[in-house]
């Protein structure tokens, strides 16, 4: 399926994340957690951090392992696989990707506990039910020394357990990014559960105290930071919904190399066999374009924002496809909670509205032609 | 005009006998399935069924003398809009009314029309369909569930899946093979029996939505008289693809009752808000809209007309599968866009300010749209041979 | 195919139709017109003429035969299915209707002599390469006895061939219909040969002078007449193209049944099964849609916008499936000139863009929702 | 780094070499074909064609022994850089270099390379394809066309269809059935003939676009010299199998001799103009395009890695079809919104105001992508068997 070719390192890591997650953290595990009522999967998390991996984009100087976006992007693929609950995106690659882009105290201070694991932390950017990051109500507001944050953040992924949020706001005309405690006075949460079993919260903020040094960052620099973030966020995203879709995809040749309807082999009517290779197309050169759009990060390229973009529209389109026709290819058994496609099925929605659908990313390079 | 006269009869009967707590908007809990286990959510709820039921008007279409109304096509058509009028809700909605019953209409001995009609016809005998096997699948002809005649009955054995509320219902109406020497398709019996019966067991499915409409249904050495049987031994095929016919014209016509067919344009501008042109404020997921709401318009008029088509008396044949399967593509499409306006939202499972993540469990749900009662390959498998008559 | 019941009138008249057009005016009439570089084929409107159908909606006091669009819809079906050239359109339906609605002097001057096939009478209302009759640069001026017209019309059907041209135009703010004499000095006109080999014209006035009398209608009077005009061109349009595709379609199944490959028949593959069960179905849903369309525009309902141009919008969509489709079927042999698919699929491809693309009739739809 | 060397001497040579006039954009007509017949438009053309033949850049990844570059896989990338970095135009392009080329490469005797590959190198032999025959189409194995063997040569009898520029060319390559009493598959051999030879006619077919790229060609009685095989006899299928994958990898990669990559964004936008958002004025046929544009970013991308994976020595195998699937469906769509954008202005055929109808011809020939070459459905196929072990 990959027509890439991967380095010595990034093979070496995409086998031993498959190896990992497959060994105790695999669909079953999820299932096992579902089953508890348990959302947070808080204890897989030491060993992410032991393995490397919540450090994986930071710098050595930030205890990172700084190994980039392409190793990140086979990890989180491999994620996406096996339906694995965990603070990775949020915390190792969002927060990981602002507190590095942004330097200064305050990366010195949270960067080194994302990588051990001893904090998560969590980006609060949405405010209406579609992403649109660059609309913003929430408010830095008063006086240097009396500074307020007021607002109101929905859908912040992993809000629920974090022990830092990342806000984004204005401040006059100026973005600010701001570092919030949410044990804070006026800051109230409402964690959720999602229809993929994971955790994201509604937070509002009324009137809490900050200080200057809270603030991550302002301005152009916080316009920078953002658009690296959500950029590493999107390709990454597209990355684990890609392992979801390869799941679901490769669930589904298996089932149609095995069951037998009206005599036959399914795997044998054509239709379903034209429709399965347009699907292993779609995926192969959907594949193609994230591990592009990974490297582009890694290399700092100035394509970063169209193959970003793009690979987080067309793996919308692709994982629906995958996640769609595997259930119907599956008939009735498909709809069973007892097969995994229902649960590929949810996650692929939830990661395609995350950080912004199909729409929304082909508005922009509609855009960005001048049309 | 007779018809005319027809209408304000209606009219001025449904004014005074709908109670005002029929007349609004139903939820799915609501619908009334009838049936010894059903419990009524209001004395409104009895009483509508009650009054309907001694009007003939739970099934309009079928003779007097069976417990319908009696009507012709255009006196339905005209009961269908005086009740949408006011909102009326259905009195009652049974397998029984939507299958069994045109399966004994047409190929049950006046004794069985006589005895179970009226029972669906007032909502007391609440059926379940046993047609799908594990391991059969689209391939009905292929189940093996047998009754083996013992002389006075049949000793019915086997496994059902699919079985619609089957843990609700009180009969079944069942393929089962009863000539076990015979070939695949000639082989098969349509019979009915109480799910009372000793050896029946039932176990709900959960589904992807979280909901369990489904069950499979287990036969342990259950007793079905013999005069219990529809049609002849090994007609069982032929009233099966019979009523296929009617539940797929069913499904395609996608009534309320299946699909919720809410105002998605309403609802994403809700959710969304208009630019400043006025337009949806998200040009992509508008422009997908657009082209469903074409379509939307396009299958309403196709429904329409074959609705007129068959009231004036012609059979779809195989062509249901031409409704079964625009129908049910089209509504997967509708809840898509439902939850993609929707946006996170719709994501949140049970969520209080989400109707309980009602959207998001309707789109789930709808992905069986297209693979429950034929899948949408089948359709196109038979729409292929008998009306386009390609080569097998 | 066709789910509606017909009047015995209108069975009459499809039968008719095809009977007619089978003998004579069918796809070989038309290939020798190709050949001969004949594109009005003016020998046909004196048949059509004669057997009623250039007066089908004009109602008898205009010297029409009043059986209304639905009866109109189904010889316009046959005229697409046989690829007729003839100006049934532009003359007999968009003029005609123009002129029944308007009424007064000049609808008794010259509805008459459409419906004898004496005149031709075309309608000039694009501007621009995308149909926008609602954007009008083309003015009417001065002051009453002294009026001139200017502007720029294009894809005028029939224009190069017309006895008057009804052409759209802004008298201030009003829109004015303006029955003008393409011979009148300061009228140009370039006929253009279509890729469906229909002509069209692009039509510049310079200064042309005109009458009060020569205003067909103005301000709120023209626009229900160009709206009435136009609904009819559109749902009358489709029908056409439902023929075109009717007739591609039905070339394909027949060689789905008798087209041999790697040993079998064609017809055998699932695949192409399952496509072409696909495109019957959309040919059946929108042949409804189509007849609601025309049976709207003869009750006068207020379906009737809606209607018209949802048939428009979908029929463009399922024409292309149906001669796409048909081109792919037959494979190679399909591109040749020598079939008739590459003849359906250019025609499909002008009535597209004929009073309006799918584009432009959903954002219509759109907007009408509210969206 | 050599590499670096190798660059900046590739752009001193070029700079140097190619003229002015080949760095201009090329039309359909400005292709350099080659052959005995063929008419330079230009003393530059013919110029840049000579001096790149001479340092075998004309095939730069052929051996130089043939006639080629003997360029690396990075070479062959820098030199394609450096080509574009100036737009310089391909001084040769021809069915020869496409196909017949690795063909010899891989099934040719030494002679035989030494022979024909220089002739293709320096573009004095045109080439041609006998593959598809009438009443065959995507079924090659099938075919008909026989050569018999009369002791010193074959005598060949048939019909090819779809022949590229027959009328053109001065050679064929073509698949004959040479063992009359073998299966399918085996009885195939894999002949190189001239053109002029006895018994050759050609008869151009005339598409829908008006043009006529394609001929049928006719052999009767076409004397063939034994020593004019290529690989063994009966090898035919196989030496097939493999030029159809280089086939399919080229017109999947849809480069610009063969498709027009006009920048429909832009041409939608001076066709159509922007609304008061600074939108294209048509929101339907902008979402289209959007998701036009993302597609052809991935495609692109992918081609892209592809090309990659294949310079580090990477065999393709079946998976061509992947790209040949792709990219002509890609370019069917980009083809068809670029008529839509053009509007009215495209339907003038023969216009002088729209370069002569060139979209809509281009629109027309775009239908056949995913037909020559092996159909999309052939592709489909073979991915489903070969790539996902669907079974048969």
């Amino acid at each position: 399926m990959r027509m890439e070719l991967l380095s010595e390192d990034q093979q070496l890591i995409a086998d031993s994340a498959a190896g990992f997650l497959r060994d105790g953290h695999g669909i079953a595990a999820f299932r096992a957690l579902r089953e508890a009522g348990e959302d947070a999967n808080s204890a897989i998390l030491g060993e992410l951090a032991e393995m490397g991996w919540m450090g994986i984009v930071l710098p050595e100087a930030l205890g990172g392992v700084g190994l980039g976006y392409r190793a990140a992007g086979l990890i989180v693929e491999e994620l996406g696989r096996h339906l694995t609950v965990s603070p990775f995106v949020s915390s190792a690659i969002l927060a990981g990707t602002a507190l590095a882009s942004a330097g200064g105290d305050m990366a010195q201070n949270w960067a080194p506990r994302i990588a051990t694991g001893d904090a998560v932390v969590a980006l609060a950017m949405d405010e209406a039910v579609k992403h649109r990051p660059e609309r913003i109500a929430t408010t830095v507001s008063g006086a240097s020394g009396a500074l307020t944050l007021t607002g109101r953040k929905t859908f912040v992924v992993d809000g629920g357990i974090a022990d830092r949020l990342i806000v984004t706001a204005k401040r006059g005309d100026d973005l600010c990014l701001v570092l919030c405690d949410p044990q804070a006075a006026g800051v109230s949460r409402t964690p959720q559960v999602m229809l993929d079993h994971r955790n994201a919260a509604t937070v509002i903020f009324e009137d809490v105290a900050i200080a200057e040094a809270d603030i991550l960052a302002q301005g152009a620099t916080a316009e920078d930071v953002l658009a690296k973030t959500l950029a590493a966020g999107r390709a990454i995203a597209a990355a684990e919904q890609l392992g979801v879709a390869k799941a679901a995809a490769e669930q589904t040749y298996d089932y149609l190399r095995t069951r037998k309807q009206f005599g036959v082999l399914i795997g044998q009517f054509q239709s379903l066999q034209h429709r399965t290779a347009d699907l292993y197309c779609e995926l192969a050169q959907v594949s193609s374009l994230i591990a592009s759009a990974l490297n582009a990060l890694d290399e700092g390229s100035a394509e970063v924002e169209t193959l970003t973009r793009a690979a987080k529209a067309k793996m919308a389109r692709v994982g629906r496809q995958a996640t769609e026709e595997g259930v119907q290819m599956h008939g009735g058994i498909g709809m069973t909670d007892e097969m995994d496609l229902g649960l590929f099925m949810k996650r692929d929605r939830a990661l395609t509205e995350f950080l912004g659908d199909a729409g929304y990313h082909t508005e922009w390079i509609l855009r960005q032609r001048g049309i | 005009m007779e018809i005319d006269t027809f209408r304000s009869e209606t009219r001025a009967w449904l004014e005074a006998n709908c109670p005002a707590d029929m007349r609004t908007p139903m939820g799915e809990d609501d619908i009334c399935w009838g049936g010894r286990k059903f419990v009524f959510r209001s004395p409104a709820q009895k009483q509508w069924l009650e009054v309907m039921a001694a009007k003939g008007w739970t099934v309009p279409a079928w003779p007097k003398a069976y417990g319908g109304g009696g009507l012709s096509g255009d006196e339905q058509k005209v009961l269908t809009e005086e009740m949408q009028r006011i909102n009326a809700r259905p009195p009652l909605q049974s397998f029984g009314i939507w299958m069994l019953g045109p399966a004994l209409l047409q190929f049950g001995s006046e004794e069985q029309k006589r005895h179970y009609l009226p029972q669906i016809a007032r909502g007391e005998i609440r059926w379940c369909q046993g047609y799908s096997e594990p391991g059969a699948g689209s391939d009905l002809a292929g189940l093996q569930t047998k009754g083996v005649d013992t002389g006075d009955h049949f000793e019915v054995t086997g496994q059902k899946i699919w079985t619609s509320y089957a843990d609700k219902a009180d009969w079944i109406f069942c393929l089962v093979r009863t000539e076990p020497d015979e070939k695949k398709h000639t082989g098969i019996s349509f019979l009915l029996f109480d799910m009372d019966s000793a050896g029946v067991s039932t176990k709900p499915i959960k589904l992807i939505s979280g909901a369990s409409p489904f069950c499979e249904t287990f036969f342990d050495a259950v007793k079905v008289p013999k005069d219990q049987i529809v049609g002849a031994r090994g007609q069982g095929w032929t009233i099966a693809k019979y009523l296929l016919t009617h539940e797929r014209e069913m499904i395609g016509a996608a009534d309320s009752a299946l699909f919720a067919k809410s105002d998605i344009a309403a609802d994403a501008m809700s959710a969304i808000g208009l630019d400043d042109t006025g337009r949806l404020d998200d040009p992509m997921l508008r422009a997908e809209l657009g082209q469903f709401l074409v379509d939307e318009i396009c299958f309403d008029t196709h429904l329409d007309m074959t609705g007129t088509y068959m009231r004036a008396g012609h059979e779809l044949g195989a062509r249901s599968a031409e409704l079964k399967y625009l129908g049910t593509e089209l509504n997967k499409r509708r809840q898509s866009l439902r939850v993609a306006a929707g946006g996170s939202d719709d994501l949140v499972w049970e969520g209080a300010a989400n109707d309980a993540g009602q959207a998001a469990k309707d789109w789930l749900r709808s992905k069986a749209n297209s693979i429950e009662g034929g899948t949408s390959e089948v359709m196109l498998s038979i729409l292929s041979k008998a009306v386009l008559k390609l080569p097998g």
